[in-house]
């Protein structure tokens, strides 16, 4: 499968500056959890990067502390620093990082249970300045991603499945129109065809619209595929990082994160022993 | 050395509107004592508050706090934390004056040795509001039909059994209607009484509970001259609220009212123009403040008697007791402290704390924004209200293991 | 491949022996107002065997389980279980016939530790009355301590020794479902019913996650119904698969079968993975 | 050094199970019984005893109750003065009417009859969740209080509803009734608080408080791993009426001595309890004690602070005070949100860490 | 017609009156609610406190006058001038604005995202703030409203039914202006909550704070717009029961009255919250006129909850609350 056509633009580097840097930053849950350990990233301009790493590595942390969701947690970014387009946005309410067009996809979804889809959908184009019709344009246009949402426009969002919830969130954040995505497992609980089609979606906007993209992504066959670039996490530091075509060469990558083995991939059912991963850290 | 009394007043909470003026009267008028006689019998008083918020548990908690400064005589001021203390106060042999309020059987003194309500209590109120009642309707209120509006509480619930006694007597037909405190929504009772078409209404409220009813009674045209409350359902603060509408209002009064007497030069000269007068001082002279100073005249008297009876100028609790016990209230003596006919004349014994039960009836006139006394000294009917007394605190004696008798 | 004889089971590839029929769907159809969630759907589940639900999303696979375990009392049909047509029930009391589940959107109690919560898997094993325990006496101590050891075996077992004490709020996704599982592993089920336990974890983990599973219904014969969009770790590790879409059954057999069904892969799989 | 748990290895699940895992609290804990009951009666004044410690133990009684309907069992309850008074009235009753009856049996009576009262009362909790259940359990509270001051048989057909509790003893020692000493009432009631306190921990470390818990985080996925919502409600709303019938006894004998249903047991009692159970703490048993004594000894030392110290005059301070009071109640929120225990928790975890700053 | 009937009439006419007042106060509730999920219980003291202010700016009375005689010595007391009701109640709406901005400011900006209890509790610490600073700001005497709103018995109703029933029915003034208040202030604030992108933004923060954060909806903006509204919905409840029975501490406690009104209609709903006063104010009033007699009275107090909690048992959400979502 690897080997099966993959989309051009992995080996495009971004032509443009930095569109985010994060500087070493740590983070405090409820003042005393150090969930971050100094951790940098950069995101350049319409490109697509990717976030790895396993369980509790840090990864939707990062991305809270970007758009600054993480204060609604009890959490703090105590050092460092997160330059978006020129600016520290670490003291920003989130609304403020929305207006500048940087909009999260949150990871479990957090749908607005009591609205219908499309009401969710239409709250994420709560800072939009224009008219009606250039919203409801969208609105088809998301439609159009995920017609199971159309179908199921009318109800009320707590009722719907674990995937469609899935996709009103993602649906809802490409209403604003955002310059950049952070994306929290967004393949999460999708079916494999979805899980494709989302990243083709992502792809789409970032080449014809240029959206950069930042994802956190437990599937790392899919990730690596489409994003330029990759960082690994793991407890809170990174400990890899670079261009997405070297991160899937790098046989500890290989083994650990794709499920490749030099022989290919093999059941899981064969897995005869829980294997632990080499720690870089260790 | 000092005399110390201290109020347990309520300047907050539901009741604070009624609590502040009575608290302002009964401290200005320790003010003058200290200001203009130096004191009672050259003792200085010493006067401080404790804050109870009209709440019992509150009231435990002041009670703890002022017994072990010796004060001479609480006054609790409310029905509930009178209750509270009467067994501990008599342990701690602290008296108490509940003045028109509290536990009416307190009366004999043989039983309540250390609590004292003269010189009226609800029984009184309750029957010299129907003396008064007997009186306008020549002698009769047979076929009269009587309504009791009263404050869900112990304290409303007090005038039930005499009012109950007494219509068995006069053949009038009695309804009692409750309100729940705090009793700001009366609709339902309103438009009960439109259509029971009572006579009378007797009313037994506090706080929020007068305006609203004076309103309501305005509202539905109820003539206000059969409309009579008790003696804290009288004051400024019950009518003013209801502006025209509350013209022709009664209730009882306990003293008079206003600033006519003689003792507020006194209290000007000594107390207000010397800027020592409590709270904000735009009380003087309303109802509750003539009642409080009218507590603390009370208070000073018995003071001074019982000063003269043990010789001792620096009296203790105890000696504070035999004062009350021996207080002897005449008209000229009231006329000497400045205040003419404002209290009945009276005396307190050792088998009766109640004083004479008498009370007069107040009107308000809503153009002239005042209480006008409409009658003299009613008297109640002592005899009925002593047969109540007696079984009550009998019971509350054998409840007790209490063995009725006298201290001295 | 599958033996016609319905009560005799049969034999899996690997060798494993499958019992007779645990459970049976027999034409169940559930509604929610107009939307139709299932769709007169039958099915069985034999002891000891593994057995997926797939479809897409909105096909109703976390519906039919919720029918299960009796969330849900769907409109029409009927649920057979060890032989006799299932009453409606309660959901505990379902839960008290020995069947434990995880849910697609964690469902951990957050207010309380690792350890509280696995322990509340094995609640219908504790029998102490309300006396002994405000008393922590005898019996409801001792209990305690039993029970306390078999759940210490499930979290060694799931590796989670760690976390043990810590207030599950804190945990990052992935170990909150492993929690989740360790919780309805604890209970001891004959069938574990599980919804969607690797999504939002990496290969690695789902690994570990599948070994996990493979050794419960291993050691223990454990049935398990299992809900998941990877296909490989479907196709590896169930003997047989039910398929759906919008409420229908459109396939069921073995993961071959299934694999190559026209319909399974026009509504599901798209270009086959690997 | 002082605060560690390294070292103290758990080698078997009882000591695993201890209140106290950490040697340090453990000592903690004896040393405060110990204090509290050999040295506290040796240097309590009267004052002291009334107007701040013997209200500081019987609102932590209430306050354990509640914090086992709502912290443990989730279910929010704004009846707690309601169902004091039902122990309180419970407890006039059987104090009048079987005199010889001793008092610890009264009170423990006067528990049950509440705890008969709650289950009632809770049986609407089954279908109704949240803020709506608040309305069940003030209709409790609004219609019990009516009850009991418009049925005379309560109040024993005294002319004005008041009960007045007459003098019963311990082992020849009055505890309740005017004759009772501060430090007799300090006793009887210190020993329900350590037994009560005592079953409480028991009961929510155990099988039930998982049952409650569970119910309380998430209450459909605990019905379907197999907890029975009846049940574990309806005993959660028994346990907790209980302690609170325990605590409306206390409150009435032993504390107060004469009560009236509405004016002691009003509506501001049940918000009186639900602070100290929020501020100091859902679902922790210390959160129950540190609740009360800071809602129980916090307006009585800004009232000696202000007034007696300062001068200030009592209304003026009465206004401040309720003021301090609700921003102390929004200051602890803002501080920690799961109360002082929380905080204290925290704290804690600090200083295992000291001297590191995480 | 037999006078029981017109008796029972009378009541129920006067209980859709009365309802509506209680409706008036949980209106507040519901405007918070629903945008926020917080269970404001602060909201009867903003009504005292709304009222307190009013009366205070037409009196020209200082504020805080008797701390700071207290404390400087001074005998301040009022201003010397008064002020023409309309521009107090300018004024009035103004502190209430600067009051939902301080709340926003330094509340609820800090309790983002924590539980509804939480939220609760801190309204409650609220209540006891605002309370202590309304005494110490305005004096806890009672004082009297005058809005210019008529009072008393209505003439026309009296007259119109004593041509039709041959019994003129009471009704208060006031309370029928009380409706006519109610119905506009209705009106607005549904059209602003269904038919505005801020109403629907009022909702999505009330389902998730952190949802609501991440699509940029400034959660500071939403709510000092609805605490400015509940603030004025407070002043209008204010004002209507501080004329009817004087402005003092009690105001505060018609709270009371409007929970069960409002759990009644569903917290999230407004037209919930009037129709919810309807059903209770003539529930109530009708069982005292029925059942008062025979079981002693004075039943409003617990009737209104018992009645809401019948109806609870049947719509666990109120008759117009959203449904609670229950899925796993
Ligand atoms: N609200 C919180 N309070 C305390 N600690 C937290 C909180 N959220 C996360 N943590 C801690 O922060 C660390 C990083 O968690 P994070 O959720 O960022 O991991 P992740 O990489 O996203 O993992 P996953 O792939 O499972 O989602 C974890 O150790 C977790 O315990
Ligand atoms: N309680 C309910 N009320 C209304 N509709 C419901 C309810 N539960 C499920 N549905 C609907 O039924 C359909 C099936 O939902 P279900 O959760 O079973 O899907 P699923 O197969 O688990 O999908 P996914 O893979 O996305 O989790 C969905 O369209 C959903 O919206
Ligand atoms: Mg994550
Ligand atoms: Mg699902």
């Amino acid at each position: 499968m690897l080997d099966a056509a993959t989309p051009q633009n992995t080996t495009e580097q971004p032509t443009q500056a930095n569109l985010l840097e994060v500087n070493n930053i740590e983070v405090l849950y409820n003042h005393v959890i150090l969930a971050l350990k100094g951790v940098s990233l950069e995101v350049p301009k319409g490109g697509i990067t990717a976030l790895l790493g396993g369980n509790g590595a840090g990864k939707s942390t990062t991305l809270k502390a970007i758009s600054n969701l993480i204060h609604s947690e009890r959490g703090e970014v105590t050092k460092g620093s997160i330059i978006y387009d020129g600016e520290n946005v670490v003291d920003m309410s989130p609304a403020d990082l929305v207006n500048r067009g940087v909009v999260q996809v949150m990871e479990g979804r957090h749908c607005f249970e009591h609205l219908t889809v499309e009401e969710n959908l239409l709250t994420g184009a709560y800072t939009r300045k224009e008219g009606r019709s250039e919203i409801a344009a969208d609105l088809e246009l998301v439609y159009e991603y995920f017609p199971r949402l159309k179908e199921r426009r009318r109800s009320q969002a707590g009722y719907t499945s674990g995937g469609e919830q899935q996709m009103t969130a993602i649906g809802r954040a490409l209403m604003s129109r955002p310059q950049m995505i952070l994306l929290d497992e967004p393949s999460m609980g999708l079916a494999p065809q979805l899980v494709e089609q989302i990243f083709e979606i992502v792809s789409r906007l970032n080449r014809e619209q240029g959206v950069t993209f930042l994802l956190a992504e437990q599937n790392t066959n899919v990730a690596l595929r489409y994003a330029n670039t990759g960082f690994i996490l793991e407890n809170g530091r990174v400990v890899m990082e670079g261009n997405a075509k070297e991160l899937r060469e790098n046989p500890d990558v290989k083994e650990f994160y794709l499920g490749m083995s030099d022989t290919g991939r093999k059941s899981y059912r064969e897995v005869r022993s829980y294997r632990r991963r080499k720690r870089w850290l260790a | 050395e000092s005399l110390f009394f201290p109020n347990m007043s309520y300047r907050t909470g539901p009741f604070a509107a009624g609590g502040i003026p009575f608290a302002d009267g009964y401290a200005d008028y320790f003010t003058l004592i200290n200001e203009r006689d130096g004191g009672i019998g050259g003792v200085p008083i010493r006067y401080s508050e404790c804050e109870t918020a009209y709440n019992t548990e509150r009231g435990v908690e002041c009670y703890q706090a002022l017994r072990g400064e010796n004060p001479l005589v609480l006054q609790p001021l409310s029905t509930g934390i009178t209750y509270q203390i009467i067994p501990r106060a008599a342990r701690d042999e602290i008296p108490i004056h509940s003045m028109g309020y509290g536990r009416t059987s307190a009366v004999n003194g043989e039983v309540f040795n250390w609590t004292f309500n003269y010189p009226a209590n609800y029984w009184d109120g309750a029957s010299v509001i129907i003396n008064y009642l007997l009186d306008e309707n020549e002698g009769s209120l047979d076929d009269k039909k009587i309504v009791l509006l009263y404050h869900n509480s112990a304290y409303g619930r007090e005038p039930i059994p005499t009012l109950t006694r007494l219509s068995e007597r006069l053949g009038y037909e009695l309804l009692t209607i409750g309100v729940d405190s705090p009793g700001q929504e009366q609709g339902s009772q309103w438009l009960q009484i439109r259509r029971e078409r009572p006579d009378y209404v007797i009313m037994w409220g506090w706080g929020v509970m007068n305006s609203t009813a004076v309103q309501e009674a305005a509202n539905i045209r109820f003539p206000m001259e059969n409309f009579i409350g008790v003696w804290w359902s009288g004051s400024q603060q019950d009518v003013l609220p209801a502006g025209m509408g509350a013209d022709g209002y009664k209730a009882l009064a306990m003293h008079g009212t206003g600033t006519d007497y003689p003792v507020y030069d006194d209290l000007q000269e000594y107390v207000y123009d010397r800027g020592l007068a409590a709270g904000t001082g735009d009380e003087v002279g309303t109802v509750l403040y003539s009642r409080g100073m009218y507590a603390a005249m009370l208070a000073v008297e018995a003071a001074r008697t019982a000063q003269e009876i043990h010789g001792v100028a620096n009296i203790t609790p105890a000696m504070m007791r035999d004062g009350m016990a021996n207080l002897v209230i005449t008209e000229e003596r009231m006329a000497e402290l400045g205040l003419p006919d404002f209290g009945p004349p009276f005396e307190v014994s050792c088998q009766n704390h109640g004083g004479s039960g008498q009370a007069m009836i107040q009107q308000w006139d809503a153009s002239a924004q005042e209480w006008n006394l409409i009658t003299d000294w009613i008297e109640p009917d002592r005899e009925l209200i002593m047969e109540m007394v007696m079984e009550d605190s009998l019971a509350f004696a054998a409840e007790n293991d209490i063995e009725p008798a006298c201290l001295n | 491949m599958l033996d016609t004889q319905p009560d005799e089971g049969y034999t899996t590839a690997d060798g494993r022996k499958i019992g007779g029929v645990a459970m049976e769907m027999k034409n169940i159809t559930l509604r929610f107002g107009g939307v139709v969630a299932i769709k007169d759907i039958s099915f069985d589940i034999r002891w000891g065997e593994v057995r997926a639900i797939i479809g897409p999303n909105g096909a109703g696979k976390s519906s039919m389980l919720n029918v299960i375990s009796g969330f849900y009392n769907p409109q029409e049909g009927e649920v057979i279980y060890k032989g006799y047509r299932r009453p409606r029930m309660r959901p505990y009391q379902v839960a008290r016939t020995g069947i434990a589940r995880t849910f697609q959107n964690i469902a951990l109690f957050e207010g309380m530790s690792v350890l509280d919560n696995i322990m509340t898997g094995r609640l219908n094993h504790m029998k102490a009355n309300i006396f002994q325990q405000a008393m922590w006496w005898g019996k409801a101590q001792k209990e305690e301590e039993e029970n306390r050891e078999k759940v210490e075996k499930v979290i060694d077992f799931l590796e989670i020794q760690h976390i043990r004490k810590t207030p599950v709020a804190r945990l990052p996704y992935g170990l909150k479902k492993r929690v989740e599982l360790a919780r309805a592993l604890a209970a001891e089920p004959s069938i574990l019913l599980l919804d969607e336990p690797m999504a939002g974890m990496n290969v690695e983990e789902k690994e570990d996650m599948c070994r996990f599973i493979l050794d419960v219904n291993d050691e223990f014969g454990t049935t398990i119904v299992l809900i998941e969009h990877d296909m490989g770790v479907v196709m590896d590790l169930s003997d047989r698969v039910v398929v759906m879409d919008y409420g229908k059954k459109i396939g069921d057999g073995t993961p071959d079968e299934v694999r190559n069904n026209e319909e399974v892969i026009k509504a599901y799989l798209g270009v086959t993975d690997d | 050094m002082l605060y560690r748990e390294a070292g103290d290895f758990k080698t078997s699940y009882t000591s695993d199970n201890q209140t106290f895992p950490i040697r340090f609290d453990r000592y903690g804990y004896y040393f405060v019984l110990g204090v509290a009951f050999l040295v506290m009666p040796l240097i309590l004044n009267d004052y002291w005893t009334n107007a701040l410690v013997v209200p500081f133990l019987i609102y932590t009684i209430a306050a354990l109750g509640l914090n086992i309907l709502i912290g443990y069992c989730g279910q929010l309850s704004l009846g707690t003065g309601g169902f004091m008074a039902v122990g309180a009235y419970a407890s006039y009753k059987l104090m009048t009417g079987f005199p010889d009856l001793n008092i610890i049996f009264v009170i423990l009576l006067s528990g049950l009859v509440t705890a008969g009262v709650g289950v009632l009362f809770g049986l609407p909790s089954l279908r109704i969740k949240g803020f709506y259940l608040a309305v069940a359990t003030l209709a409790a509270q609004f219609f019990l209080i009516w009850l009991f001051t418009r049925t005379p048989w309560f109040f024993n057909y005294s002319p004005t509803g008041m009960i007045s509790a007459p003098t019963r003893t311990v082992f020849g020692i009055p505890v309740t009734g005017a004759s009772a000493s501060a430090l007799s009432m300090y006793m009887i009631c210190l020993v329900f608080l350590v037994a009560l306190a005592w079953l409480a921990r028991n009961l929510t470390r155990g099988t039930l408080g998982r049952q409650w818990m569970a119910i309380r985080d998430m209450d459909i996925a605990a019905e379907i791993i197999g907890v029975n919502p009846l049940w574990s409600k309806l005993t959660a709303f028994a346990v907790s009426s209980f302690y609170i019938g325990v605590a409306g006894a206390l409150l009435f004998a032993v504390y107060l001595g004469a009560a009236e249903a509405g004016e002691a047991f009003g509506i501001d009692k049940s918000f009186l309890v639900l602070f100290m159970v929020i501020i100091g703490g859902l679902g922790s048993i210390f959160g129950a004690f540190a609740g009360a004594f800071f809602l129980i000894a916090g307006p009585v030392l800004l009232k000696i602070m202000l007034v007696d110290n300062l001068g200030w005059a009592t209304d003026l301070a009465a206004h401040l005070e309720i003021m301090i009071i609700g921003a102390l109640i929004i200051v602890t929120l803002i501080m920690e949100p799961h109360g002082i225990a929380a905080l204290w928790r925290t704290i804690k975890e600090k200083l295992r860490l000291w001297p590191f700053p995480y | 017609m037999p006078d029981t009937l017109l008796f029972a009439m009378e009541a129920a006419a006067n209980g859709l009156t009365a309802g509506v007042m209680y409706a008036l106060v949980a209106l507040g509730f519901v405007l918070i609610f629903k945008a926020s999920g917080i269970f404001n219980f602060s909201q009867g003291v903003m009504a005292l406190f709304a009222a307190l202010t009013l009366v205070g700016l037409q009196s020209g009375q200082i504020p805080f006058a008797h701390l700071i005689n207290a404390i400087f010595g001074t005998r301040l007391h009022y201003f010397g001038f008064t002020l023409p009701t309309l521009a107090a109640i300018a004024g009035t709406v103004v502190v209430m604005i600067v009051f939902a901005w301080l709340v926003e400011r330094y509340i609820f900006r800090h309790l983002v995202n924590q539980e509804p209890i939480i939220l609760f509790m801190a309204t409650i610490g609220l209540a006891y703030f605002l309370e202590g600073l309304g005494d110490l700001m305005w004096g806890a005497e009672v004082k009297r409203l005058d809005v210019g709103i008529p009072q008393g018995m209505s003439l026309a109703v009296d007259e119109t039914t004593f041509n039709w029933f041959g019994y003129g029915f009471y009704m208060d003034t006031l309370e029928l202006w009380a409706a006519l208040i109610a119905a506009i202030l209705v009106g607005a604030l549904v059209v602003f909550s269904q038919y505005t992108k801020q109403g629907r933004a009022l909702r999505a923060v009330a389902d998730d704070h952190q949802a609501a954060l991440s699509v940029g909806i400034s959660l500071r903006f939403i709510w000092v717009l609805v605490w400015s509204l509940a603030g004025i919905v407070a002043l209008v409840a204010g004002m209507m029961w501080g004329a009817k029975s004087g402005v003092q501490f009690s105001l505060s406690l018609i709270a009371l009255k409007a929970l069960p009104v409002l759990i009644l209609g569903g917290f999230t709903s407004i037209p919930g919250a009037i129709v919810g006063g309807l059903i209770i104010g003539v529930g109530e009033k009708l069982f005292d006129f029925f059942m008062g007699p025979l079981i002693g009275g004075a039943t409003e107090n617990w009737f209104a909850y018992m009645l809401a909690l019948v109806f609870l048992l049947f719509r666990p959400q109120g008759l117009f609350g959203e449904k609670i979502i229950e899925r796993v």
